[in-house]
């Protein structure tokens, strides 16, 4: 019954986040790990490193919960977002929505990471064999696909 | 070029504006600077600041089309006016999640 | 990188179930926590109690589970169902589904909840203060909204 | 009454099926019943089934519209025809998750 958006470094504290989610009146919990991946686009990856601009992170979250609170009602929801060097397969970013209805709550997980992902200044720096890149901006320009 | 261009204000009367500008990810590894402090004329525009720094700092030039901007945390047109005290930021693509 | 799906008295396991979806190629897991509210329709329910086709259920939930692998290529994925009495605000149903990219996690954990719903012969019935129905199977022969 | 059926089956030399009847949630509390084994003619349909059941337990009545079938735990629509040894089910509208 509470809000709750973080950005740490080490690993996300999953149970508080669930906890600030969840509510006797919810009746629905949606929630999205992301992680890093062994591999992007065909190439293995070694290792991931998070960099945000950290107090605009944490305000453009705070934006996200409020446009989801205005658009759904959902207010039990947390956002948090590690940064630094993150080992694959851990957890970068963890949200969680509840609400009365399943409806809301997954249209708030999905809008909150979906919008988490366009606007807030977060980078993530892949690490291959053979060099390494700031996702996003390739020297050919092309931008990260999901 | 901060410094001169800061001279040149005081000399025709122009108020300064002195600007922190930071810089992440692919940008502040392409000039090594994460955070430049800068000297401009009050109410200049992001796109004069930004060319400032492209003359001091040349490599971000080829990133430019694939920056977005910020001043004081919020995303701003490349038209906002600067004010003393301000804080400019060039962001790259984001790639969080 | 496995497949649950079951029928529990008793707690769900959610660690056993966000194991069995998760996988070092998988960038994105989504969940669902189904919980027991503390209201219906306005009315205060007091307790809850769900009762199942046992091996029918099962088998509808491994048809979904298959369906979701058809549409989304999603193959690690875990639905469990609590049945018996089910204390209030704790989970009766838990989905988790894990995909390389989220837009698959979220359709295929959506898919699970929305059908499983639809389909799976599980019954819940409410305890109020002034008597009890199975819920959808009303006097008044109105199904129940979410 | 389905003893009385058997008997008549035989009588005119067409063979009997055994099915389970299995009755869940409000069709269950509203018969007092949960399985019930039934004779019936080898390739009688659901719709003749559930009408004997209706006869033994006429509770079933007012719930008709609102229920559904499985036949082996395949749901089925009333025109499917029963084997001996088959498990029908009488289902409630579900309302799991």
């Amino acid at each position: 019954m509470a809000r709750i958006v973080k950005i740490v470094e080490g690993q996300i504290d999953f149970h508080e986040a669930l906890e600030a989610a969840r509510s006797p009146r919810n009746g629905g919990l949606a929630t999205f790990y992301g992680s890093t991946r062994d591999n992007s686009e065909g190439k293995s990856v070694h290792r991931l490193f998070y960099e945000a601009y950290k107090p605009m992170a944490v305000a453009k979250m705070e934006e996200i919960a409020d446009q989801i609170r205005e658009k759904w009602g959902v207010e039990d929801i947390a956002m948090v977002h590690r940064i630094g060097e993150v080992p694959i397969g851990e957890v970068s970013v963890f949200i969680a929505a509840g609400s009365p209805h399943r409806v809301e709550a997954f249209s708030a997980c999905r809008f909150a990471i979906d919008t988490l992902k366009e606007t807030v200044p977060i980078w993530k720096k892949e690490f291959f064999d053979d060099g390494e890149v700031w996702v996003g901006q390739t020297p050919s320009g092309r931008e990260s696909g999901d | 070029m901060a410094r001169v261009l800061a001279d040149a204000t005081v000399g025709t009367a122009r108020a300064a504006a002195v600007v922190s500008v930071r810089l992440f990810a692919g940008a502040a590894e392409a000039t090594g600077v994460r955070v430049h402090r800068m000297s401009i004329e009050d109410g200049a525009t992001v796109d004069v600041a930004f060319d400032r720094m492209v003359e001091e700092f040349p490599a971000l030039a080829a990133l430019k089309s694939s920056l977005k901007f910020a001043v004081n945390q919020e995303f701003v047109e490349m038209d906002q006016r600067l004010s003393d005290g301000d804080e400019m930021a060039v962001i790259p693509p984001v790639s969080g999640g």
